[in-house]
C-alpha cells in the first residue's frame, strides 16, 4: 500500500544532510512551508545550498540557517533582507560568506521546471542585456538574443498545500501553488506540510500535483495569523 | 507660471486611461498597482500577477483576506470572476511567451533608447531584487514606466543612458510621470503631454536627454483622486 | 466587453490562407476539433504546414486537404495510416510531395510548450543515438548526451474542448486536454470548438486553460459516435 | 523432450508479477497493456499513460465508456480513485525527468548492449510512428521489453546489434519472451527463467547473441490465463 504520511518532522526530514541542495515553495507566504523550516533551522545540516524565490523568508523563520552560517549558496531572484539596514544574509552576501545565484524570476521558474523535467538546460532572451546574463553563453534565435540556462533539481523540497492523500496527491488552496509543483518534480524528496490529510484518495479535479512527485507528507496546522 | 505635479494617485489615474477594453496587464509594485483602482468604467482590463494569477481583483477587504490567496506584491487579494491560477512556471510562460499586453512598472531610470534600470539601485548593504522585472520587460508586447520625473535631489531619470544596472534594453514604449507623458521613439524622447503651466524648458530642464514634442501634444491633467 | 464567440465556422477560420502553419490538439480523438478541420478541408487554403501528433485524424476527417495536395510540411510523432495498405498521406510521403518533421512524442510535445512560453530552443537526450537525432546538434549536460529541439508556433490552432466562456477560458474533459494548452499558448490565432459556451464566465478551479491564449470559440455539437 | 511457449497473456502474467508495491508503470500498445489485468492482488501499482494521466483503471465497460477519456493507445478507460490528469507536455515532463519507475514495452530486436528497436520496422509504404517510445526508453528508471523470441519466420530478436533502427541506445534492462526472461547485463544477456522443457542449446538457437545463466536460473512457468 502506498503510504506517505510521516509522523513527525524527525521523520519529515530523515536523511537530510550537510552539502545538500533543498528547495522552498512559497510566494507572498502561501506555500511557505513554516513547519518545515524551523524544523530544518533545528537540524545540524550545514554547506547547504537553497533555492527559494526569495531568501528573505527563510531568514525570518530559520535565522539560525544564517546566524550559524550553514548555508554557503542560493538560488534566488530576490535576496534583500526586511527594512532599510542589513540583514543577516545581506550582512553574509557583502562578506563573502554567502554566494549568490541571482536569477530573474521566470528563469528561476523555468529552471527549477526544467529540472523536473529532465531537460537539462534550455534558451531565454530574459536578461539579455543586463549584467546578470554576464558570463552566460549567448545564441542568437530568429533574431532574438538569447541565454542558455541551466536545470535545477534538490536534494530535498520543503513546501506548504493544503490538502494531501496518502499517495502524495496535493490539493493547493488560492495561491499556493506557485512554484511548488515544480519544485516538487526536480527533487529527489519532496516533504509537504499540509493543512489536511484527507480520508481516501483526493478527487481527479482537485489534485494540482500528482503523487508521483511526492515522497512525504505531514498533517500541520497553519500557524500564520496565530 | 506656476505647476502642480500629478501626486502618484493622479500619475496612476493618468496611466489607467490608456489601458483598453480586453488587454491583459501586468502591474508591478509600487505606483502601477494604483492603477488597478482607476481602469474607467465599461472596460475589461485582465490584471496578471506573476506568481500565477489573470484576473486579479480588489485588494481583500479585512472580511475578504485569506493568506493563501496573494498577488507577487504579496498583498492579499480578491479575483474577478474568469479569474484563473496557476502555477509560476506557467504564469512566466504566459510572460515571456508574449501574451501580456501591457506591462506597467515602476522605474528608477530610462534611456532615450527605451532601456530600463529599474532593479538595482546600488543601495549599500542591501541585496539585489530582480523579481519578475525582467521578463515583463522583455516578454510584454508594451512596457510602461511610471516614476516621478526626477530623483528626490532633482536628477534626471530621463538620461541617454542608464547609470544603474539594466532590466532590459531598448524595451519602453512609454513613460508616465508627475509631469508629462513621454514615448520613447526611434527618434528618442517624444512628449506626448506636459503638465498644464510647466515649461518646455523647465521640462527639458528636468530631464537628461534632449526632448522631442508630438505635434499634437496636449496637456497633462488628472481628477483629484 | 471581451467576448471571444464567433457565430459560425466562416468566422471561425477567417483569415486561415496559404502558407500557414496549424496545430490541431487531440489525442486518440478527445480534443480533436473535428468540425473545425472540417471547415478547413472545405477551404482553399494551400501550402500548409500542419502540427499535429498523428497525421491520421486530419486525413480521417480532412481527405481533401490531402487530395488536393494542400499540405506541404507536418510535424507529428506518429504519420501512419490506417491498416496495412498506404494511406494518401503515406503515398505522398513516399513521393515527396509531403515532407516531414518526425519528432518524439515527448519532443513534440515540449517544442509546443516552448513556443508558447518564449523559449525557442531547449536541450534533451531523447532520440540521442537513434536516426531521428542526425542532424540536430549534440551537447552533452552532466554526462548525458542531448539534442537541441527548437520551439514551434503556429499561425492557427484548431482543438476542441467541452465549455468556454466568454473570456475564451476552457474546460477539458477527461483527457481532452493532451496537447491543447500549450498549443493553445504558441499559436496567434487559437480557435476552439466547445460543447457549451455557458452563460456568465466559469469558475476558477474549473478553467484549465486560461482564456488569454483562446482568440476564438465556437459551440458546436459532438458527432462522434453520432 | 517439449515445450509448449508462453501465451501473449501469460507472457503479460510474467511481466506483472514483477510490478512492486507503490511502482509507477507506464505500458505500451500491445502486449504491456495487457498487464493490468494481472497485477498481484493486494499491491498498488499506479499506471502511468503518456497522453496525461497517472491512475489508469480498467478498460470502460460499454456502461462506462466516454470518449474523452483514453489512454495513449486510443482505448477508452477508467480512472482508479487518486488518478490525475495532466497535459501531454506535463506527462512527458514526468517520463522525461525519471519519474516513472519502469516502462514495459513491445520491441522488434533487443541487442545485449540493451540497445532497442521497437518503432520502425521498415513496412513498405507505410509511414513512421514513434509516439512515445523514445521518451519512455529514454526516460524510464527501468525499460523491460516483452516480445516473442523469434519472428514469424524463426529469425532471432536477440541480437548482437539491431538491424533497424533504434528507439534509445542501451536502454533495456529486462526481456520477457514467450520462452524466457532475460536480463541485460554488462556482460551481455542473462537468462533468468527458461521455459520448462526447453534446452539451453535449443534457447540459443533461437537467439543472435551468447546466452548466459543467472545462477539461480528458474523454470518460466505461467497459469492458463
Amino acid at each position: 500500500m502506498i503510504d506517505k504520511r510521516v509522523a513527525n518532522l524527525d521523520e519529515a526530514l530523515a536523511g537530510l544532510g550537510d552539502g545538500m541542495t533543498i528547495m522552498f515553495g512559497g510566494f507572498g507566504g502561501a506555500g511557505l512551508a513554516i513547519h518545515l523550516i524551523k524544523a530544518l533551522a533545528a537540524l545540524p545540516a550545514k554547506d547547504l545550498t537553497v533555492v527559494s524565490n526569495s531568501v528573505r523568508f527563510l531568514e525570518d523563520f530559520g535565522p539560525a540557517l544564517f546566524e550559524d552560517k550553514r548555508i554557503k549558496h542560493a538560488v534566488a531572484s530576490a535576496a534583500r533582507s526586511r527594512g532599510s539596514v542589513s540583514g543577516i544574509s545581506e550582512i553574509q552576501l557583502a562578506d563573502g560568506t554567502l554566494t549568490l545565484d541571482i536569477a530573474p524570476q521566470g528563469s528561476f521558474a523555468e529552471r527549477i521546471r526544467a529540472g523536473g523535467a529532465g531537460i537539462p538546460a534550455f534558451y531565454t532572451p530574459t536578461s539579455v542585456g543586463t549584467p546578470v546574463a554576464d558570463g552566460k553563453e549567448h545564441r542568437e534565435f530568429n533574431g532574438r538574443m538569447c541565454v542558455l540556462e541551466t536545470a535545477l533539481t534538490s536534494d530535498f523540497t520543503l513546501m506548504r498545500a493544503d490538502k494531501a492523500d496518502r499517495y502524495g496527491n496535493l490539493y493547493f488552496r488560492g495561491t499556493q501553488g506557485n512554484f511548488g509543483r515544480d519544485m516538487a518534480a526536480a527533487s529527489k524528496c519532496t516533504v509537504v506540510e499540509v493543512r489536511e490529510i484527507v480520508e481516501g484518495l483526493l478527487p481527479q479535479a482537485d489534485i494540482h500535483v500528482p503523487g508521483v512527485f511526492v515522497k512525504r507528507i505531514i498533517q500541520l496546522p497553519d500557524v500564520r495569523g496565530a | 507660471m506656476s505647476f502642480k505635479p500629478l501626486s502618484r494617485n493622479q500619475i496612476a489615474w493618468r496611466a489607467a486611461q490608456d489601458l483598453q477594453d480586453g488587454m491583459v496587464v501586468n502591474l508591478g509594485l509600487g505606483m502601477p498597482v494604483l492603477c488597478a483602482n482607476y481602469c474607467p468604467e465599461g472596460r475589461e482590463v485582465l490584471l496578471q500577477s506573476e506568481n500565477g494569477v489573470l484576473g486579479v481583483g480588489p485588494v481583500a477587504t479585512k472580511e475578504e483576506e485569506d493568506l493563501d490567496q496573494t498577488d507577487a506584491g504579496s498583498q492579499l487579494i480578491t479575483l474577478i470572476p474568469g479569474a484563473s491560477i496557476f502555477s509560476s512556471a506557467d504564469s512566466f510562460a504566459m510572460i515571456r511567451g508574449g501574451h501580456i499586453d501591457v506591462t506597467l512598472l515602476g522605474g528608477f531610470e530610462v534611456a532615450e533608447n527605451g532601456d530600463l534600470a529599474n532593479w538595482d539601485a546600488d543601495m549599500p548593504g542591501k541585496g539585489p531584487l530582480i523579481g519578475g522585472a525582467m521578463d515583463l520587460a522583455e516578454g510584454a508586447k508594451e512596457v510602461r514606466i511610471m516614476m516621478q520625473h526626477t530623483t528626490r535631489d532633482g536628477s534626471a531619470r530621463l538620461l541617454k543612458a542608464c547609470n544603474y544596472k539594466l532590466t532590459a534594453p531598448a524595451c519602453v514604449n512609454r513613460i508616465y510621470t508627475d509631469l508629462a507623458v513621454i514615448d520613447v521613439t526611434p527618434e528618442g524622447f517624444v512628449v506626448r503631454e506636459i503638465l498644464d503651466g510647466l515649461s518646455r524648458d523647465e521640462l527639458q530642464a528636468k530631464s537628461g536627454a534632449a526632448l522631442r514634442y508630438a505635434d499634437d501634444c496636449g496637456v497633462l491633467s488628472a481628477p483629484d483622486v
